[in-house]
Parts: structure tokens; C-alpha cells; sequence
């Protein structure tokens, strides 16, 4: 009794795969139809990830420059200073800017400033040695400028503190945006899928009422069809995956050199996000067959 | 077997098909359902089957509540009837083999027995050669003996059959009969709704006379036509010049094309082996 | 009016459903095609409508070179034809007034001609009640009789009947027997394959039997079986009790449900008005 | 016989409608399914070039504050410099600025820079009067700078021109991207519903073999398909416009007074863009049907 049981379960295994693999070679144009579907959306889906990627990738190179700023006094104990401060945790790099360095980028920066230049010119002693302190988080620049105000040997404490908030709310809004987007585009992926799958399942309405006739159970009939989704799923996403990584080698190759941003992407997170998107796609295939299962009328007991 | 009492089915649009129809078929029967075009025979299958629910009344099919048995316990119910449909029913995406293995596949037989009950079966419909076509490939009547090869290659208790000859000439019908009576001869409850009266008249078994939904006539050992009622009009025209009228043709054994149906039916039966 | 010239099909997979047939058919003559299931009826019926091309050889309908033409011109061709498909081929989506109204639509006859021809055809068939339904609402024999109204509703030069009388019981065959028989009366070319010898032998007119695709009778007046061809067996096996055979019932005329037919189709006839 | 091919005609074109509308009202699932894709997509599509217009609307606020900058010689001749500027065509404002004024605005943009701001509080006098001038077109500033160049009066011309250049790049970046996701967009749009109603065709290919085999011409067939491919384009996009410009008006009100930037954008490029964007739709679907019309094998002749 186990035994036959246990064959019978091999053989349902068998015919579920056969039935499958069978309508998928039988129905090409309903199939193509949904991965055809499936790939649209996941490879936009995908694309977006990548940009924000991309996007985060730069924005955060932006913030590589952000310092903050000690100007010391003349007479500061400029070595102790600067290994007391490459102590605290929060910091990652300390530079040291002597006065003639000092003067010579205040010069280049106030360039197009022609006034204020010709005063600087004047008197270029009034412009401090300065230590830079690199921040290992970004927004943790206000404690390191509170630390820095109480030292001895600082006369004044400097970071844009402006320009910081402003990248970090860029960098925010431009995450913000391209996540929304993929999940816009994820839900409309959901959307479009499950509504192929289902068109498919309709074209096939009178197989399936013609299958419970003859006495096939829920399970026997419907078990073909969400692997038949899920398959759909998983080739349109590895298709996507495919073409995406495909055009991104190929594009990066001629326009990496150009552009003065970076579109060189972590080739794990291409991995992991394909391989994301693959059973995303398997997942909404599945997803798409059942719904349509549950829903469409000549397959309802 | 079967038992309907006081059934009646009313479509939508009120269309009322069955009226008030009480029969009881015993295990073993033969039962041909006869009427006119919609009176209600294929309803009257549809209900056996469980592919309609009656509007009223009760059915019991192989000792369950066919009426009123949930959704989900109706394709156990199913796999112990064959059914021939009128409109054949076949599945466009497979082969013949594969539309009769389906029969066999859905109440989870070894794949050897389905491998060595399909080919013999099509044998006995006569299609061995034509296993491997789609059903849009073959003939009408071809279409209709695939449907009948389906409907008994499981063995089932009952064997429900609508028209199974509509589309076969009368050699083919008649070989399809033989094929019927010895299923039956084996203890299969067999009802077919038919308009062959040739078949009905030379196999003298129980007939159930429809008319608008009611049953007229329940008669055994019966005919197709009732000797009461008068014809109703002139006979149809011939052509112009006289001739000699041949006697009427007797009704004459089949010539399915494989083989005799003879010894392919006793090897068909005898190689039961797993299916019980 | 029909002229096939050693023609030959051959389907895919090399199934050879024709094998050079040479048939000439004249304008207003009856004919029909008789021959075991898969003898190639429904086929050489395909190639007349140019459903499909031969293989070989020439096929003129209505004075036009049907297997050569180019397939823009097709539809113009089969609106000359009327066809009854053995499956019917009604339209899921439409009703069946609908339906019938589509082949006089697709010739571009004005709506009031469709509206006064479609429901008289309906009552000719006796589906006047049903005129709303859809067919998957209607009976086996419904259906078919929907397929026999739309084939011959814009009175077509050449009506092309499959089995018309297949899903029938015998006295509704006899009146679309006699429906068929009074539209060839008025000029147009039957040819109608069919498995009913009794309507065959009633109505004697020509014959053209087939056997594996080839011509192997063309008898003016004949009947369906050939008398030369002795019986190949024992007769079906009757019930174990010896019963009084009856008589073999003559065809009779038919029971159309709505209106005796002879008025119905004088009306219609009549109302030809609009078409030409 | 012109009179008969009149009504001819005239029937042909109730019956294309009649066939159009009755297709849509008995398949439901199919033409749901249609409208659906067309919904989606077009949502999309729409959303992102609002999100454009957004973009541009804002963007385009920052070049406002562009000017370029004149500075006068203590004894220029203010009032007869600043008409003579004013009637260039590229000039669309001046501005004077007088030596005070322009002390007090330069102590305050230098807030943070405290040794600077130390030397200037030293000298107030060292900072010149000035007159601001606002080009017509913020691409005219150098124009604008090499005439004032040569002004007597005038001794130096200034202009953010590195600012000026990034804002212009920022834009254009902005714009080239949702330029591009549109397109890329609308790219799938059009393949998505294309498939859509393919397959929407696909499950009634057995009508249209039948209607073939009646003797219903190649026209006869097609065209209330095509209307259909039509109808359901028009109303996706209807839909998709709709719904955008409703969550867009509740949005608004919701949103606007929390942001700085801005979220209105002209209704009547709301409104252009709505139309552009149902005629979109009903083209995709006329194209969607055409193709799969073409393509299917089902209803070739
Ligand atoms: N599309 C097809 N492809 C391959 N073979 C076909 C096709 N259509 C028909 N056949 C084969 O051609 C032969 C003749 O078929 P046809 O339909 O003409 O027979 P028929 O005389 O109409 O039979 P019936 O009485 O059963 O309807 C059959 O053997 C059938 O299997
Ligand atoms: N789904 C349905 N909806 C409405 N009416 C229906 C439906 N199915 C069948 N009918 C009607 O019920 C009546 C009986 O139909 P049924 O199919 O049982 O007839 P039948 O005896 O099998 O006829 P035939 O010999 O023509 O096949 C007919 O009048 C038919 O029109
Ligand atoms: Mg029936
Ligand atoms: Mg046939």
C-alpha cells in the first residue's frame, strides 16, 4: 500500500512536468505572449534598480569630499592635535593644510571672485593652516565639529554644513525616487503578468472544462498550469536579467570613458539583484496562474 | 445503479428540459434514451454525470448522492463513469494516444498499464494508426471513436454514451455496438441516447421514449419508434423515375479496420491485470 | 456547376484523403457522398469550398477555377456556397439569430432583408423560440439545425451539406430532408455527404460512394449500400428473449415544432424580394 | 446603383460598430485584460512626464535667480549705464545695487567664512556698488558679459558661469532621463499591448475561422477588430489619464504646502498631454490589432 502509493505520487510528478513542458511546446504564441510580458516588465523593473544604483554609487562618491574644516591658531601643537583627533572613532582621515597651501587653494577657489581676490592678495597671511578631518559617516559631522570647538589650538570650526544636508537630501530624494519607481514598476509587473497568464489560461478554457469531464481532480488540472506560470516567470526574468547585463557590459565598454560619473555597478549586486528578479518573476508567474485559476469561472469546481 | 426520482432541470431562461423524470437503471442495464432533437436526453446524462445539478428531485449514481454531493468529491464520482459526448469532447492539444491515456492518467494508473491499454484500445476502435494525430486531423467519425475509446478504457462501473454513432456509417455503428453490448455483457451499466433506430430495433433492449422533457415510454425489450403513433404526413420524395426499391439494409457486422473486433475485445478484457 | 479533375489531397504526414477523383456535377442536381468513416467525404466537401487546396488537379465551382484563385477572391466563392459543417462551426459569441444573419451580412444584403429572411428560415428549421438563445444553450440537434438555417438562408447556388441530418432523430431528418430536397427544386446544387441510408434509399437520387479516398461508385438513383457486397458477419446480438420484430419504420414526414414546413417554405421561398 | 453602394457602405459601417461594441460587451475578460495593459502602461507613462514637467517647472525657478553682475567704477553714471542696459533685447531686468547694500549682502553670504568676513569688516568700502542684470535667456549671459565688458563705468563683469553650467546640466540631465524613461516606456507600451490584444485574438481564433468559412471577407473580418483594438485603446488611456489627473489633484493638495519645491504644473500641458496620451492609446491598440491581425495565422487568408 505505501509503496503503490509512493509510485503514484512519482507518477503525478511525472505527468505534471510532462503536461507542462507539453503545453508550453503545444501554445507557443500564448506562451511567448507571457514571457514576453514577463520580460518587458522585469527588464524595466531591473533597469531601475540599476540607476539607483548607479545613483547611489555616485551621490555617495560626492560625500567622499566632504571634510570638516579646524582652523588652528598659530601658535597650535599641530602634531598632537592631529593625533589626538585621528583617535576618535568617528573620523577616518586627518589631513594638515600649512598657510601657504592654505593661501594658494583660497586663491583658486575665489577665482571668479575678483574683489575679494584682490583683498587676499593684500594681506595673504590671514588666511589659517587648517587641519581636514574626514567624518567615517557623513552625518556624524556635527559631533566631530562640537569636539573639535573645544580644543585648544582651534580657533574656529568649519563645515559646509549647508552643502552636506544638501547632497544627503539629493542622494535621499534620488533613492527615494528610483525605489519608488521600481516598486511602481513592480506592482505594474504583478499587474500586467498575472493579466497575460490569466489571458492564456482563458484561451484554454475549453481544455480545462474538458479535463474535469473526465474526472481530473482540482490538483490534476491545475498543478500544470501554475508550473507553466512559474516557468513563463522564470524565463521572461532570466531573459530580462540576461539582456540587462547583456546592454550594461556592452554600454559600459563604450561610454565609461566620457562621462566623468562612474557607471561601473558591483557585479555582486547584479548577481544578487538578478537572481532577485529571476524568482520574483517565478513568483509572480506563480502568482499570475493562481489568481487567474481562482478567479476564471470554467476552471471553479 | 442509477436512480433518478422526481427530476427536474430548468435552465436559465427558464427553459425547462427535464420534467418531473423518475427512473431506476440497475447495475448491469442497457438502456437506450430516445426523443426527438431537445428532449432532453443529453440534459438527462448531463445530470448523471454531474455536469448539471437538477433544479429539483434527487440522483443516486453508483450508490452516492450524485445531486447533492460537494464540488470537490465530483471527479471521484466522475472516474467511475465513461461518457461519450455528443459533441466528442477531445482535448485539441493532444494526440489520440495521449486524449485516451488522460482517461487512465486522471485516476493515477501505473504508467505500463496505461501503456498497454491505450494501444489496445484504439486498436479495438479501429485508429491504432492514427495514435499519434491531433484531433483537428481526423474525420468526424474518427473524432467520435476516439470519445468512445476514452470513455471505457478505465473499466468504468458506468458508461454513459450520447449519440456515439452520430457520425458513423452504419458498418462503423454497428462494430461500435458490438463493442457496447460486450462491455455490458461484462457487468457495465451502459445508457446511450441515440436516433439510430436501426441499432435500437435490432438490439431490442430498454428504451426510455423522452418527449419535451418527460418520459413518454419506459419499455423493455422496446423499439425505437412507438407502433401507436400514426405517420403524420407524405414520405419523402423521390426522384422522379421509378425503381427498384432493394429490401432495407440489414444491419451488418462491423469492419473496423485493424482487426476483428472479436479477439481484440478478448484480449482488451483479459489484460485487466492492474486496473481492479 | 462543380467539376473535379483528378484531384488529389494529400495531408501533412502524408495522409492521402483523395486519390484522383474526377467528378462532374451539373447545375440543380442532388447528389450525395456516401462512404465508411475516413473514406474522404468531409474532405472533397473542404476542397469544393476551398477550405483547403488540392494536392493535385483542378477544381472549378460555380464557373470559376476554385483550387487556382487567389485567396482574397475566396470569400466572394463561398458566398455562392452554402455550408453545413459536420461540427457545426456556429459562432459562441453570437445568438442563433445572430448567427444566421451573419452569412447574409457578409454579402451586404440591407438590414430589412435580414430582418424579415432570418426568422422565417428559424421557423422553417423550427428554432423560432430558441431565435435568442446562444448555442452553447441549445441541444446537439439545435446546433445542427442552426448550421443546416445559416447554409441555405441567402440562397446560395451550391449548398454543401455535412452529415445535416446527423445530430437528428428520424422524423426531424425527414423535414430538413424535405427542406433540402424543395431548395434543390428551385435550381440550386445539393451535395450532401451523409451516413443515413434510409434517407438515402428513400430519396434515390445520384450517389457517389467513397472508399479510402477514391471514387468507387457514381450511380444515378442509388441507394446507399452497393448489393453486390455480401454481409461480413453475424448481426448485432438482441436481447436473450425472443420478442415480435415490428416492421422497419418508413421515414416519415416531418415534426417540425413550430409550423407545418410546406407553408413555411412557400413563404419564404416567396419572399425572395431584396436578393437576386 | 450609387445609391445602393450608398446604404451599402453605410451598413458595412453599423455592422463594424454593431460587431465592435457587441465583441467587447460578450468577452469581457479578454477586453478587461486589453484595457488593463493599456491602463498600466500609459499610468506609466503619463506619470513620468509629469514627473518631468515637475522637474523642468523647478529647475527651471532655479535659473531665475541668474543674473550677471556689473561691477561700477565709484564714479559711474548709474541711471544712464542702467537705461542703456535696459534696452538690450537680450536684457530683461536691472537692478541697482548701491555700495551699502552690497556691504550688507556680502557680510551675510560670507557668514560662515569668518576670516574673510573679518578683513571686510575692516574695509566695508572695498566691496562696489553694482547693477544685477537678468538675461531674457539664461543661455545669453556671456553675451550680456562681453558687451558690458567694454562699458565705460563698468570695471569688472561677473557671472556664476560655473553655477550657471551646472544648473543647465542638471536640467537637461533631468530632462534627457525622464525624456528617455518615457520613451522607454512608452517603447514597452506599445509591445505590451500589442501582445495584449494578440492574445486577445489568439482566444477568439476560432470565430474568425468560422467567419472565413461563411464567405466574411478579409475587411469583413478585421475591421471590428481593429475598432475594438481602438475602443480598448481609448478608454486605457482615459482610464490611465483619469486616474493621474485625480491622484494628481488630491496629491496637491495634500503635499504642496510641506515641500519647497513646487508640484503645480500648467493644466494645460495636463491637459495637452492627457489628450496626446489617449490618442497614444488608441494608436497602440489599433497597432496592437493591426499586427496581430497580420501576424496570426488563424485569420490569414
Ligand atoms: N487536417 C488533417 N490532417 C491530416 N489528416 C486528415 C486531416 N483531415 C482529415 N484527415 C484524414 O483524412 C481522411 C479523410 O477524412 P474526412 O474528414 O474527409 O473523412 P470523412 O469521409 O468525412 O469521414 P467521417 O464520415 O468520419 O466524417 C481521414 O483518414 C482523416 O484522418
Ligand atoms: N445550457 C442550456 N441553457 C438553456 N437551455 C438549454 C441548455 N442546454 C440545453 N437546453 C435546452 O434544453 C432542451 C433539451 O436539451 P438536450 O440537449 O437535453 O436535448 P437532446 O434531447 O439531447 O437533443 P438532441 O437530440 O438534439 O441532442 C433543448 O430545448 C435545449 O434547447
Ligand atoms: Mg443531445
Ligand atoms: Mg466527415
Amino acid at each position: 500500500m505505501e509503496r503503490k502509493r509512493g509510485r503514484g505520487l512519482l507518477m503525478r510528478i511525472q505527468y505534471v512536468l510532462n503536461e507542462a513542458f507539453n503545453n508550453i511546446r503545444r501554445n507557443p504564441l500564448v506562451v511567448v505572449g507571457a514571457i514576453l510580458a514577463v520580460f518587458i516588465t522585469l527588464f524595466l523593473v531591473f533597469a531601475t534598480l540599476i540607476a539607483g544604483e548607479i545613483a547611489r554609487v555616485n551621490t555617495l562618491r560626492w560625500t567622499d569630499d566632504v571634510r570638516v574644516i579646524a582652523f588652528l591658531d598659530d601658535d597650535a601643537d599641530v602634531d598632537t592635535l592631529r593625533a589626538d583627533i585621528e583617535s576618535w572613532v568617528e573620523v577616518e582621515e586627518v589631513f594638515y593644510v600649512s598657510k601657504p597651501e592654505a593661501y594658494e587653494e583660497a586663491l583658486e577657489l575665489l577665482a571668479d571672485q575678483q574683489t575679494v581676490l584682490e583683498t587676499l592678495q593684500d594681506a595673504p597671511e590671514i588666511i589659517p593652516a587648517s587641519l581636514r578631518i574626514k567624518p567615517v559617516e557623513i552625518g556624524e559631522y556635527d559631533v566631530i565639529e562640537n569636539r573639535l570647538q573645544n580644543m585648544i589650538g582651534v580657533f574656529s570650526v568649519e563645515s559646509a554644513d549647508a552643502a552636506i544636508d544638501a547632497m544627503n537630501s539629493i542622494r535621499g530624494t534620488l533613492q527615494t525616487f528610483s525605489l519608488a519607481l521600481a516598486i511602481a514598476l513592480g506592482v505594474a509587473a504583478v499587474a500586467l503578468i498575472a493579466n497575460t497568464i490569466n489571458m492564456a489560461i482563458y484561451a484554454r478554457r475549453e481544455d480545462l472544462e474538458i479535463m474535469r469531464l473526465v474526472g481530473a481532480g482540482n490538483w490534476f488540472v491545475r498543478t500544470p498550469f501554475l508550473l507553466e506560470g512559474v516557468i513563463e516567470g522564470l524565463l521572461g526574468g532570466a531573459v530580462a536579467v540576461a539582456v540587462i547585463v547583456g546592454l550594461y557590459r556592452l554600454g559600459l565598454g563604450s561610454l565609461e570613458t566620457v562621462e566623468i560619473i562612474t557607471l561601473e555597478v558591483d557585479s555582486e549586486f547584479l548577481f544578487t539583484f538578478g537572481l532577485l528578479i529571476v524568482t520574483f518573476g517565478a513568483i509572480v508567474g506563480l502568482i499570475g496562474s493562481g489568481v487567474s485559476l481562482a478567479l476564471n469561472r470554467y476552471i471553479r469546481s | 445503479m442509477i436512480r433518478l426520482q422526481n427530476v427536474t432541470k430548468v435552465y436559465e431562461g427558464n427553459v425547462i428540459a427535464s420534467k418531473d423524470v423518475t427512473i431506476e437503471i440497475s447495475r448491469g442495464e442497457f438502456v437506450f434514451l430516445v426523443g426527438p432533437s431537445g428532449s432532453g436526453k443529453s440534459t438527462l446524462l448531463r445530470l448523471m454525470m454531474r455536469e448539471e445539478k437538477p433544479s429539483n428531485g434527487d440522483i443516486w449514481v453508483a450508490g452516492k448522492h450524485a445531486s447533492g454531493m460537494p464540488g470537490w468529491k465530483v471527479p471521484h464520482l466522475r472516474r467511475s463513469i465513461g461518457t461519450v459526448f455528443q459533441d466528442f469532447k477531445l482535448l485539441p492539444t493532444k494526440t489520440v494516444y495521449e486524449n485516451v491515456a488522460f482517461a487512465l492518467e486522471v485516476t493515477g494508473r501505473p504508467r505500463h498499464v496505461v501503456r498497454s491499454q491505450v494501444p489496445q484500445v484504439l486498436k479495438l476502435v479501429g485508429l491504432s494508426s492514427k495514435a499519434d494525430r491531433y484531433p483537428r486531423q481526423l474525420s468526424g467519425g474518427e473524432q467520435q471513436r476516439v470519445s468512445v475509446a476514452r470513455a471505457f478504457v478505465n473499466r468504468p462501473l458506468i458508461l454513459l454514451a450520447d449519440e456515439p454513432t452520430g457520425n458513423l456509417d452504419p458498418a462503423t455503428s454497428v462494430g461500435i455496438m458490438r463493442i457496447l453490448d460486450r462491455i455490458n455483457r461484462t457487468g457495465t451499466t451502459v445508457v446511450m441516447a441515440t436516433h439510430d433506430h436501426a441499432i435500437v430495433d435490432a438490439m431490442r433492449r430498454r428504451v426510455v421514449q423522452l418527449e419535451r422533457g418527460r418520459v413518454v415510454r419506459d419499455q423493455s425489450r422496446g423499439v425505437y419508434e412507438r407502433r401507436t403513433e400514426p405517420a403524420s404526413g407524405p414520405p419523402l420524395p423521390p426522384s422522379e423515375e421509378p425503381v427498384v426499391t432493394p429490401p432495407p439494409p440489414e444491419p451488418e457486422i462491423a469492419k473496423v479496420e485493424d482487426a476483428a473486433p472479436t479477439e481484440e475485445f478478448k484480449a482488451w478484457s483479459e489484460s485487466g491485470g492492474e486496473a481492479s
